[in-house]
């Protein structure tokens, strides 16, 4: 059970939250070909380590929000705002 | 005989005896036993039948280590099946019977096993049963498979959970634990301390020592009395930590003394492991026979619970601890021989034990055991060879001591093995959990290097599961060298103990054979939970009913005085029908039809989804989460409409009425209403921040109640409105607000069922009286409450598209003929995937609809064959008897369906095929009111 | 081989066990080899073992980085059932059951296979059509299911609750008796022994680190920890892992990792004989043949690579056993584990050319990939030897995700499964 | 209409319904400014809470539940008005929920105890002190928690469709708290 730190409400329980998948996932253009559509349909960065997703917290505040997650270990490095881009400390982490 | 009871001593309650009954036989015990200790003062010394050799066990163990003394325990009602008798609390009229064996312990059929066991040594049935099939033998492997007997009917209520939070959690009430909370509480710390344990001490209760110059139990009670009177604070006996999860989550199991069980889900800043150490049996022929025990049990229950366990023992240790236990078992006036496998010994008073009468053998092994199911007496052989017999009622035993330090390795800890001790130990503590006490290997007694003896007879490791040398030497012979395959394929560590004691004998068994180090061969992972917990403690209070959340509408006293039948749909408990006395279901929807095609029905629409979007940009955002144009609705005016997920599907539909420039009102699926609510406030937050527009879900503010049919008008304008319903002033797919009934109320004339509809919206306290003003609605025909199953039907004739029923996670918009929106210029969610290649190839499912050219019914689900009888060329959606065209209609979803009006199809089924022609959706065409405005 | 009987169980009895060899020799892995399969699961092993049997290309080896099975074929519920929707599904997951059928002979190892059928619940009168809708399609793709009604329900499975309070009562179901179990550790073992002893490598504690020749456009063999190692074909059978893997070699998978959770309670005497599963729960359960309820449930919600689950889904899955099965309230729980999961969006497996050459795919079966070891196996191993994609494969391609030819179980069933 | 039935007093808890009240949301669009916000306030009869979770005032009582969302309860038809020409101009709305939702106060020593069956939230008093206010869900029923100033115990609302369950749930938990 993880420990989420909404931006707004604090710490709380994971029960109040829903994962959303991949953070910062540019919706591609109507024009697009058939295979940018899939990967953005689909195609997930998927890593062991260090993961940029967004959560929303479904039972609290209804707001979204971005999380740097470490999918082996679930450490919870940082929690920044829809909108915003990671802290910078984090990119070298990003393999 | 052995057995019977110290006059003085222990902690047991003399003034307070107990009856309880075992195997059907009446014993007595006191206050303060386990089930384990009484039988053990009443001399009873078979305790169980191992899994798979039957062979005869006796109690080992004195705390949640007992792999042997599994029992089913019998209370009204119930039946806990495979608990240790160590564990088991005496209680007045406790009945127990022992697991595993027929027709009874002491003559039990199964010990045939037993003697074959050469012939099927560890994996055996992977060799054998291939002939004819396994489904063969499988029943009687099954039947002689399995400890305890489960419950055969429902077990009652005794189960609770709850959350709990403290800055720190420490487990384990021994001496360390009890010293920690302390500490934690005294720097005003929130502290939880639990124990599993009935009392707090640990050791303290049964190991003599003083602190502070007082009795160790007492300083443990008053001590843990202190943790419980801290503010924020608690001490819990009785209560398991069972599993260390993320971000210190620690579910803990809680026995209360009525037996039920709480399950705790608990964040804890910081856990302290105070856990203790489980001393190990040594590997020699013979350990498992029943008077063979560990040496920390054997001290235990002649000092707790004040048992006199034999009047002549022998102690067979290779460390230090186990000479507490000899001094202890001649004091109190056995005979006791100590046989130490070590050449020397240390720190030990050997004088004060010789003084006491204990006879010291060193560099001697105990090389076997006699006796028929009880110990009769021992051999042993010195560092010469040479062998003798020993007579002893009690073999006490001790190979070491293993650390507790499953719930460290579940935070993520690691461990590192220590040879002085022979034990594994965290390697480096971890940020927010420590470890003390004996958990941390602090005062773990040197320890002789792990060695098995060898000899003859079988020497067990796993005593729950069979597993002797000879069957790790099998295992290691056959390539199983990983300890994880080793587990596997013998089964060590697989009890209900899990390995507690065995683990650590296993690794280094495993090791000898293979030529590695113990450390080289590792363990196996520990899994919560540490100690098994009941099922029914993951549910708590939420059963039945309570089990998941239920929905009921505003409406709901006046459905169930309706008489309604009331189901689940969506979540929304609502009426299915309003069948009449000695009406049928199937009636009462039929009767219901027809009373909205002749005359008016009330149906409770309250649970349908209703979201207000507001602000400059909400037509812009409508336009591009709706497949189809909002934003050119005009106001007061009202769209149906569809939403599709990104994949290009549909996920919902509903009517869209547009309020003001600025203001809509999205409609959605009653079991769509939370989910699109949070699908709206996903792309608005995430997608498009810029736009300037707020969404709000406001579902359970309005009591909504349908009036349809022709006599709908009149229905509404008697209950009593001030809103013109005049065509003129009120057309079809339109939108007014006024008062009806006296109520503020906001009208919708839109249609589910063809006829004429008014969709009356009044605040939800006012839902009632809305309900009461139409029903009473003066004149003829009478409005009649209609239910779930005969709306769907009042579409299904109109062939209006009902979503999740018509449509599944593959329907996109042109496969249910709404194929023009892929040509809106905005672009929308879900539009661009409406373009790929398998969305526009031919052969996808098309809504259709079906006549029945033989007359007989269709059903949902049947599917659609073409004249060979083969592959599916579709299948129907919703069917049912028209009563207003008395003929079956229904919708299919066919290949390529709306190409192929008219085109003869069979219906495959159970049964006679039936013969279907492919119409167009709206068999009922009376020109009314169509939904799609 | 070392053949295996009763017989041989005496005669080795008798002589104290001296007899028995190892199941899998220990191989070093040589400098190269005509195909490389990575990933010693359920699925790379039946790999090698088909492409020796079937194709007589022996000079294979399956690498595995840890102890064989030590991924999901280790450590799953064991359901076997071909009770899917799609005809393309039917026909691979049919294939596989078949092969199940027989392969206790096949590999002279009994895998347990036991077929005491699956029971599927359903809750409402609604879902009742969405299973009749489903069965249908199933009988005309040729599979024995059948739909059930409740009394047949509340006699083969005597502790489900058919109350009508509870909060999902029992509306009906839908069964296929051809559906069961297996021991999922034998299935491992007797592959990996079959291979072995037709000549395989089988590598334990080597891992996959990378690949020789040209990520991105060709792939020549792999680099490990053991050191590289060349082949003419290399193909992926990593399960959780696959995305990892497929990066090194280029290319991007659209797979995502998920914790997915499985239960044991403790042995009890037998109390349920069938597969049964609620779909308005998800949970599901079976005794296994030592006395355990095997209890699976839903995925543990976000990505993960921990291999282990989340209290939060424990509650869920096993409050749902409780209260469907009020008198398995006591049996206590004995263990929880978790296993990581290669999730695609339509829950159908990944299978055929990678697209980098010299690489091949078996991936993606997610939660439901024990039951299609036999068959997994068997199709790649044909692709491998013969250089074209089987009949039964080439619906599970990977280009099917451009397309949008998914073949999503879950969506077209109606039913969440 | 759905309204809960006092529960039986358990011995350290009791659960009664607060009686009807206006109910509603305040929504405001992003970047408004801080004239609004202080009119807002005065229309209201004191300052909007800007800190996340937090609750002020009596009548209405407002409650902080989402950036740039308050939950106002029992404002009166007037307040309602100056509200609204306070807002007038900006992107904003007040959704009317009264008889959506329904109030409980939950007293007595174990009150907490009571929501901490089923509901992961820490109301322990340093770390949900009067003034505090959160949402969460309590056995899957998504719940508003309030814990005025100056009053004993915890104030608990829920959508009206859910209150029965919800009640039933608290019944049964609070038989178990012994
Ligand atoms: C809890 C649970 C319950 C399940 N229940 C069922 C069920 O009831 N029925 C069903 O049909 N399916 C079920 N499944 C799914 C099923 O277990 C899997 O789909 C199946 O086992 C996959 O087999 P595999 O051989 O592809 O993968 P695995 O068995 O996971 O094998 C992959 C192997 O690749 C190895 N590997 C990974 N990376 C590397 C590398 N770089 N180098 C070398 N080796 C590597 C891993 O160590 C692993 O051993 C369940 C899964 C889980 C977790
Ligand atoms: N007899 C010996 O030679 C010997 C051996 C080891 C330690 N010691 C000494 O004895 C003392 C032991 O103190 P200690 O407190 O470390 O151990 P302890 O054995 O006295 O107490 C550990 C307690 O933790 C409880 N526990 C274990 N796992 C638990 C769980 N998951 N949940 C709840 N409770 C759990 C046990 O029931 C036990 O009461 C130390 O001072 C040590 O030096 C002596
Ligand atoms: C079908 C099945 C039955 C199992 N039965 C038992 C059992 O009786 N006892 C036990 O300790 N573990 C049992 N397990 C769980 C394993 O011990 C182990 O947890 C699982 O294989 C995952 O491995 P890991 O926990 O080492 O990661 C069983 C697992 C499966 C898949
Ligand atoms: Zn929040």
């Amino acid at each position: 059970m993880l420990l989420i730190a909404c931006p707004f409400c604090g710490p709380r329980a994971e029960l109040e939250f829903r994962w959303g998948g991949d953070a910062h996932v540019a919706r591609p253009p109507a024009a697009c070909d058939d295979a940018e559509l899939a990967r953005y349909l689909f195609q997930r960065r998927n890593g062991e380590g260090l993961s940029l997703e967004r959560w929303v917290h479904a039972f609290g505040c209804r707001q979204w929000f971005n999380l740097a997650r470490d999918t082996a270990t679930h450490e919870i490095a940082a929690v920044y705002r829809m909108g915003e881009a990671p802290p910078p400390a984090l990119a070298e982490r990003l393999s | 005989m052995n057995g019977g009871r110290f006059d003085a001593g222990g902690r047991i309650d003399r003034a307070r005896p107990i009856g309880f009954s075992f195997e059907g036989r009446a014993y007595r015990g006191f206050a303060g036993d386990t089930l384990a200790s009484a039988l053990l003062a009443n001399g009873v010394r078979l305790a169980g039948r191992s899994f798979k050799l039957h062979r005869p066990r006796g109690v080992i163990a004195a705390g949640v280590e007992e792999p042997n003394a599994i029992v089913d325990v019998i209370a009204p009602g119930d039946r806990r099946p495979n608990l240790r008798a160590t564990e088991v609390e005496l209680c007045d009229g406790l009945a127990a019977v022992p697991t595993n064996c027929w027709p009874s312990l002491a003559f039990d059929a199964g010990a045939i096993n037993g003697l074959m066991a050469r012939f099927i040594p560890a994996g055996f049935y992977y060799k054998t049963f291939l002939w004819p099939r396994w489904r063969v033998f499988e029943p009687f492997i099954r039947r002689a498979a399995g400890l305890g007997r489960a419950a055969r009917t429902p077990v009652g209520t005794r189960f609770e959970h709850r959350f709990a939070h403290c800055d720190v959690l420490v487990v384990g009430g021994g001496r360390a634990g009890l010293a920690a909370a302390a500490e934690a509480a005294a720097a005003s710390a929130r502290v939880i301390l639990c124990e599993q344990d009935t009392e707090f001490g640990g050791q303290l209760l049964w190991n003599g020592q003083t602190i502070e110059g007082r009795p160790g139990p007492d300083w443990a009670g008053d001590q843990a009395a202190a943790i419980a009177g801290a503010p924020g604070s608690a001490a819990l006996a009785r209560t398991t930590a069972i599993g260390a999860y993320d971000h210190g989550a620690v579910a803990l199991a809680e026995r209360l003394a009525d037996g039920r069980v709480r399950l705790w889900t608990l964040r804890a800043g910081r856990m302290v492991l105070a856990t203790g150490a489980t001393e190990r049996l040594a590997v020699f022929p013979g350990n498992d026979r029943p008077g063979v025990m560990l040496a920390g049990a054997a001290l235990q229950y002649q000092e707790r619970f004040a048992v006199r366990l034999a009047r002549r023992a022998v102690v067979f240790t290779n460390n230090d601890a186990a000479y507490a236990t000899a001094m202890a078992l001649a004091c109190r006036g056995a005979k006791t021989t100590l046989v130490d496998a070590r050449p020397v010994t240390a720190s030990v008073d050997v004088a004060g034990l010789v003084e006491a009468g204990v006879e010291m053998l060193n560099r001697t092994d105990v090389v076997a055991t006699h006796g028929g199911q009880t110990l009769a007496g021992v051999t042993v052989r010195g560092a010469d060879g040479g062998e003798r017999s020993i007579d002893c009622e009690l073999l006490a035993v001790s190979a070491g001591f293993t650390p507790n330090l499953q719930l460290f390795t579940q935070a993520g800890g690691r461990l590192a093995y220590e040879g002085d001790t022979a034990s594994f130990r965290p390697a480096a503590p971890l940020e927010t959990v420590s470890v003390v006490g004996s958990a941390a290997g602090h005062g773990l007694p040197p320890t002789q290097a792990p060695r098995r003896i060898a000899g003859r007879g079988k020497a067990f490791v796993d005593l729950q599961n069979d597993v002797a040398v000879d069957d790790i030497a099998l295992a290691a012979q056959e390539g199983m060298v990983s300890i994880e395959h080793l587990k596997r394929y013998t089964a060590l560590g697989m009890g209900t103990d899990q390995g507690r004691t065995s683990g650590f004998n296993g690794q280094a068994i495993l090791g000898e054979f293979t030529g590695r180090s113990i450390e080289a061969v590792g363990a196996t992972r520990p899994r919560p939970p540490v100690s098994p917990v009941p099922l029914g403690a993951f549910a708590g209070r939420g059963r039945g009913p309570l089990f998941h959340p239920l929905r009921r509408s505003p409406l709901q006293a006046m459905h169930q005085g309706l008489g309604a039948a009331l189901e689940d749909y969506g979540g929304w408990l609502r009426p299915a029908c309003y069948p009449a006395p000695g009406e049928s279901e199937a009636a009462a929807v039929q009767r219901e039809a027809l009373a909205v095609r002749g005359g008016v029905g009330l149906f409770d629409s309250s649970p349908l989804g209703k979201i207000e979007v507001v602000g400059p940009d909400a037509g812009r955002f409508i336009d591009r989460i709706y497949a189809n144009a909002m934003s050119s609705l005009a106001i007061g005016r009202a769209r149906y409409g569809l939403m599709l997920s990104e994949l290009g599907v549909i996920v919902d539909d509903g009517v869209v009425l547009r309020l003001a420039e600025d203001h809509f009102l999205v409609g959605t699926t009653t079991g769509g209403a939370e989910r699109i609510a949070g699908w709206l406030e996903e792309w608005r937050q995430c997608e498009w921040p810029g736009l300037r527009v707020l969404v709000a879900p406001v579902t359970t503010a309005w009591g909504v109640v349908t009036v349809s049919g022709p006599a709908a008008r009149q229905a509404l304008q008697s209950a009593g409105t001030d809103i013109d319903l005049s065509d003129e002033a009120f057309p079809h797919m339109s939108v007014r607000a006024g008062r009806v009934a006296g109520l503020p109320a906001r009208v919708a004339r839109v249609s589910f069922t063809g006829e004429v509809s008014y969709e009356v919206n009044v605040p939800t306290t006012g839902a009632e009286t809305l309900w009461n003003a139409l029903a009473g609605a003066t004149g003829e025909p009478r409005p009649v409450p209609v239910g779930v199953e005969a709306w769907l039907l009042l579409r299904l004739e109109k062939g209006f598209l009902h979503v999740g029923m018509d449509t599944d996670g593959t329907t996109t918009p042109a496969d249910v003929g709404f194929g023009h929106v892929a040509r809106r210029k905005v672009d929308f969610v879900g539009k661009r995937s409406l373009t790929r290649p398998d969305n526009l190839r031919p052969g996808r499912h098309q809504l259709v609809a079906l006549e029945a050219l033989s007359g007989a019914a269709m059903a949902v689900g049947a599917h659609l064959t073409g004249s060979d009888g083969r592959g599916s060329e579709g299948f129907v959606t919703s069917a049912g008897w028209s009563p207003t065209l008395a003929r079956p209609v229904a919708l299919a979803m066919v290949k390529d369906g709306l190409g192929r009006m008219g085109e003869r199809l069979s219906l495959a089924g159970e049964g006679r095929a039936a013969s279907v022609r492919i119409v167009e959706r709206g068999a009922y065409d009376r020109p009314v009111e169509a939904r799609n405005g | 081989m070392d053949r295996y009987s009763a017989l041989r169980l005496v005669r080795e009895g008798l002589r104290g066990q001296s007899g028995w060899r190892p199941l899998w020799r220990a191989a070093a892995p040589k400098r190269s080899y005509k195909v490389v399969v990575v990933g010693g699961g359920g699925h790379g092993l039946a790999t090698a073992y088909y492409l020796a049997k079937v194709h007589k290309i022996t000079d294979v080896a399956v690498i595995e980085r840890g102890w064989l099975g030590g991924g999901n074929s280790g450590r799953n519920t064991t359901v076997i059932r071909s009770n899917y929707y799609y005809p393309q599904s039917v026909r691979l997951y049919d294939f596989a059951l078949d092969l199940y059928q027989g392969l206790s002979r096949e590999l002279n190892y009994n895998v347990m296979f036991s077929p005491r059928g699956m029971i599927t619940l359903v809750h409402s009168r609604h879902e009742l059509e969405s299973a009749a809708r489903w069965v249908g399609a199933m009988r005309l793709n040729g599979v024995d299911a059948r739909m059930i009604a409740r009394d047949e329900i509340a006699r083969r499975i005597p502790a489900l609750d058919m109350g009508s309070d509870a909060r999902f009562p029992v509306a009906g179901g839908f069964v296929q008796e051809r559906a069961g179990v297996a021991r999922h550790d034998a299935v491992v073992w007797g592959y990996a022994r079959g291979a072995s002893s037709l000549g395989v490598d089988v590598v334990e504690n080597c891992q996959v680190t990378g690949f020789l020749g040209e990520p991105g456009r060709r792939i020549a063999g792999v680099a490990t920890s053991q050191g590289d190692i060349r082949a003419d074909k290399v193909v992926m059978c990593v399960a959780g892992r696959s995305t990892a893997l497929a990066r090194l070699a280029g290319f991007d998978l659209p797979i995502t990792s998920h914790g997915l959770q499985a239960f044991v309670t403790e042995p009890v005497k037998p109390v349920l004989d069938v597969v049964v599963l609620s779909t308005a729960t998800g949970a599901y359960l079976s005794q296994s043949d030592k006395g355990g309820l095997v209890i699976g449930g839903g995925l543990d919600l976000y990505p993960s690579y921990a291999q282990r689950g989340g209290l939060q889904t424990a509650r869920h899955v096993l409050g749902a056993v409780a209260d469907q099965f009020p008198a398995f309230a006591s049996i206590r729980l004995l263990r929880q584990w978790a296993g990581i999961v290669d999730v695609v969006h339509d829950s159908s497996p990944i299978l055929g050319a990678a697209p980098v050459e010299g690489l091949f795919l078996n991936c993606g079966w997610g939660t439901g990939g024990f039951k299609a070891i036999p068959a997994g196996g068997w199709l790649t191993a044909h692709h491998l030897a013969t250089g074209e994609i089987h009949d039964i494969a080439r619906p599970f391609t990977l280009d099917r995700f451009a397309s949008g030819a998914l073949l999503d179980e879950a969506a077209a069933s109606g039913i969440a499964h | 209409m759905a309204d809960p039935r006092p529960i039986a007093p358990a011995p350290r808890v009791t659960v009664a319904p607060l009686p009807h009240a206006a109910f509603g949301v305040l929504r405001l669009g992003r970047g408004v400014d801080p004239e609004t916000l202080a009119a807002i306030g005065a229309a209201l009869g004191l300052a909007l809470p800007q800190v996340a979770n937090r609750a002020v005032g009596r009548t209405p009582r407002v409650l902080w539940t989402a950036p740039l969302e308050w939950t106002l309860i029992d404002a009166s038809p007037a307040q309602l008005a100056a509200l609204e020409s306070a807002c007038a101009g900006v992107l904003s709305h007040y959704a009317d929920l009264t008889g959506g939702r329904v109030g409980l106060r939950i007293v007595g020593e174990d009150a907490r105890n009571l929501i901490a069956t089923e509901c992961p939230l820490d109301l322990s008093a340093p770390a949900f002190p009067p003034g505090c206010c959160a949402q969460s869900l309590f056995a899957g029923v998504p719940i508003l928690i309030d814990r005025p100033d100056g009053e004993d115990g915890l104030r608990l609302y829920v959508d009206v469709s859910l209150a029965d369950h919800l009640t039933a749930w608290l019944a049964a938990a609070a038989e178990g708290l012994a």
